[in-house]
């Protein structure tokens, strides 16, 4: 949809634990469309975001849409950097086995340094 | 006394205020607030508590998160109807917002 | 045993109101009374008629008009909260009604127990 | 308005910074009327809820109503329950002196105590 | 320079529309461009015509719709998450349109800056 | 690049993930996170945070809270001009909501 000259990095920073708010399944929203105009998708996970990926959502017992599905269908959008960091996974007890994605686990420095990076930031 | 906490241990403070300030009775965690539940760094807050609290945590909020198995000893499981009677038998409750 | 409810969150955007429903309903099935549910803050926006959600999803607002017509329910929206976010009687919600604070402060006098729901 | 066996004891629990969020004005607004159903009201200021009795609030600058006036007002309605805990106000380096109205200030203990005596415990 | 402005949360809740509204005004009495503001989330409650504030209060909705009049900006409303919340076209405030999220990613490729304002 | 902290320093944990992440760059505090700019409990960890980061904090958001005269050494006040100019001069910036 835009020309060569338009492609711009996009980061999309998810903070936020799923199903508490619903800022986890409306930023996916917007992780698509970006795709959709070609540009350059990047998620980040940190803090609680990083429960965003956690393996085994079932939502039934509080009657709303598990949307957790989403996550594994990025790579179909070729969206596929998805990085989380190490330091809020291991403060959470987990590790990356308990995703439901590949993803990239980095340092905090590593993925301060990539935000920097960024033409623009966007978090929900 | 029923206190309700609703708020990530990791994000916010409200856990951290509870047990500051409560002086013991049930606690039920709901919401994003399961996350206190189960192992972890806040593990340690939560089991230094138990002396003071009895600790709940609602089921269905932890199977959203994907995290019901994971549940430390001494918290314990309830359902919708549970929580009802977790306020019925306590004369008060706070939703620690 | 009777409960007064209070949610202070508007639909979708915090899972207030999803508890808020799902403990009414559990008190309903467990026997008890729920005396009345008030909306004050973001939570008048659960009074919303207007709300279309995605198919796939729940209706949040239906289901508090469902419960409200099932088990005569008393839903209150607050009007000061109501007018500073528009919910007015030309977008309200079947099950619905709009009054004032002293709905709420008559629901922690007259229930045995108050629940709060918010963020 | 209500018989004498209708007397409850209410606490409002303020633990909310003012203007970040409407919760501190609105909360205001049950108390007054809270007062007029000759309830047994009391306010509860712990966290960032102590900074809502902060002197000297100027919000010309954010263009929004400046409410504190209203904590003042609170005696002519018989409100004079008003307790501060003392742990939150020095995490915050504030003393008695920084507030705008007369409180009693305590200890976290008695505080959670005091709450533990409520028949209906409000907080927003 | 071109700024675009993201909203998340709906008006008086949450002071992240009134520092979003302070943020364009100064932007564009410093000679900038207000490219776009996308009210997204609870965000889409800013463009609610039916709110009636107290008379002692700021009036959130109609300064944007003044702003948006007076500067020529465009304000979007995301539809999917005002389906959700029951902001549509009747209950619509003046200066504000009701689109799709393209506008946001738009406003990211367009615009020098994005900002964004939220809780 | 600029981060936006908005949350107060002692009830949310986003100024500390900041912090964390971060490397280096501007940060303004809006809203409640203007108590991070003042002494508290919060102040050692700005003055820690200053050897890398550039701290500045919105004035109208000090005054409405009544602490605008408290604002510990080294923290720039700005108005939103300034806010405006900061966002500008910078390359991309983060809202830490």
């Amino acid at each position: 949809m835009s020309e060569e000259g338009n492609i711009k990095k996009f980061m999309f920073v998810n903070r936020k634990a799923p199903y508490g708010t619903i800022y986890a399944l409306e930023s996916l929203e917007v992780v698509l469309i970006t795709a959709a105009f070609d540009q350059d998708v990047s998620l980040a996970f940190l803090d609680d975001g990083v429960y965003q990926l956690k393996k085994g959502q079932q939502t039934k017992g509080i009657e709303t849409k598990n949307f957790s599905p989403t996550y594994r269908a990025l790579e179909g959008y070729d969206i596929d950097k998805l990085y989380v960091e190490q330091e809020s996974l291991e403060a959470r007890g987990l590790t990356e086995d308990d995703l439901l994605v590949d993803v990239t686990v980095m340092g905090r420095k590593e993925l301060g340094k990539l935000m920097g990076q960024q033409d623009v930031v966007l978090s929900f | 006394m029923l206190h309700i906490i609703n708020k990530s241990p990791y994000t916010n403070s409200a856990l951290d205020a509870c047990l500051r300030v409560a002086q013991g009775g049930d606690i039920l965690l709901i919401e994003d607030a399961v996350y206190a539940a189960v192992g972890g760094a806040a593990e340690k807050r939560v089991r230094d508590a138990m002396k003071q609290f009895k600790f709940h945590v609602l089921q269905a909020d932890l199977e959203a998160r994907g995290i019901a198995d994971r549940v430390i000893d001494g918290v314990h499981k309830v359902d919708y109807g549970g929580f009802v009677e977790l306020a019925a038998k306590n004369k008060n409750c706070q939703s620690w917002l | 045993m009777k409960f007064g409810i209070v949610v202070n969150e508007g639909p979708y955007q915090h899972q207030a109101s999803d508890s808020a429903y799902l403990f009414c309903k559990a008190a309903l099935e467990n026997g008890h009374e729920v005396f009345r549910v008030f909306f004050y803050h973001d939570g008048v926006n659960n009074a919303s008629r207007l709300t279309e959600p995605p198919q796939d999803d729940r209706n949040i607002v239906a289901r508090w008009s469902k419960l409200a017509e099932e088990h005569k329910i008393d839903l209150v929206v607050c009007v000061a909260a109501a007018l500073r976010r528009g919910i007015k009687d030309e977008n309200l919600a079947p099950g619905f009604r709009i009054s004032g604070l002293g709905q709420l402060v008559e629901a922690g006098i007259q229930a045995d127990r108050m629940v709060t729901f918010g963020d």
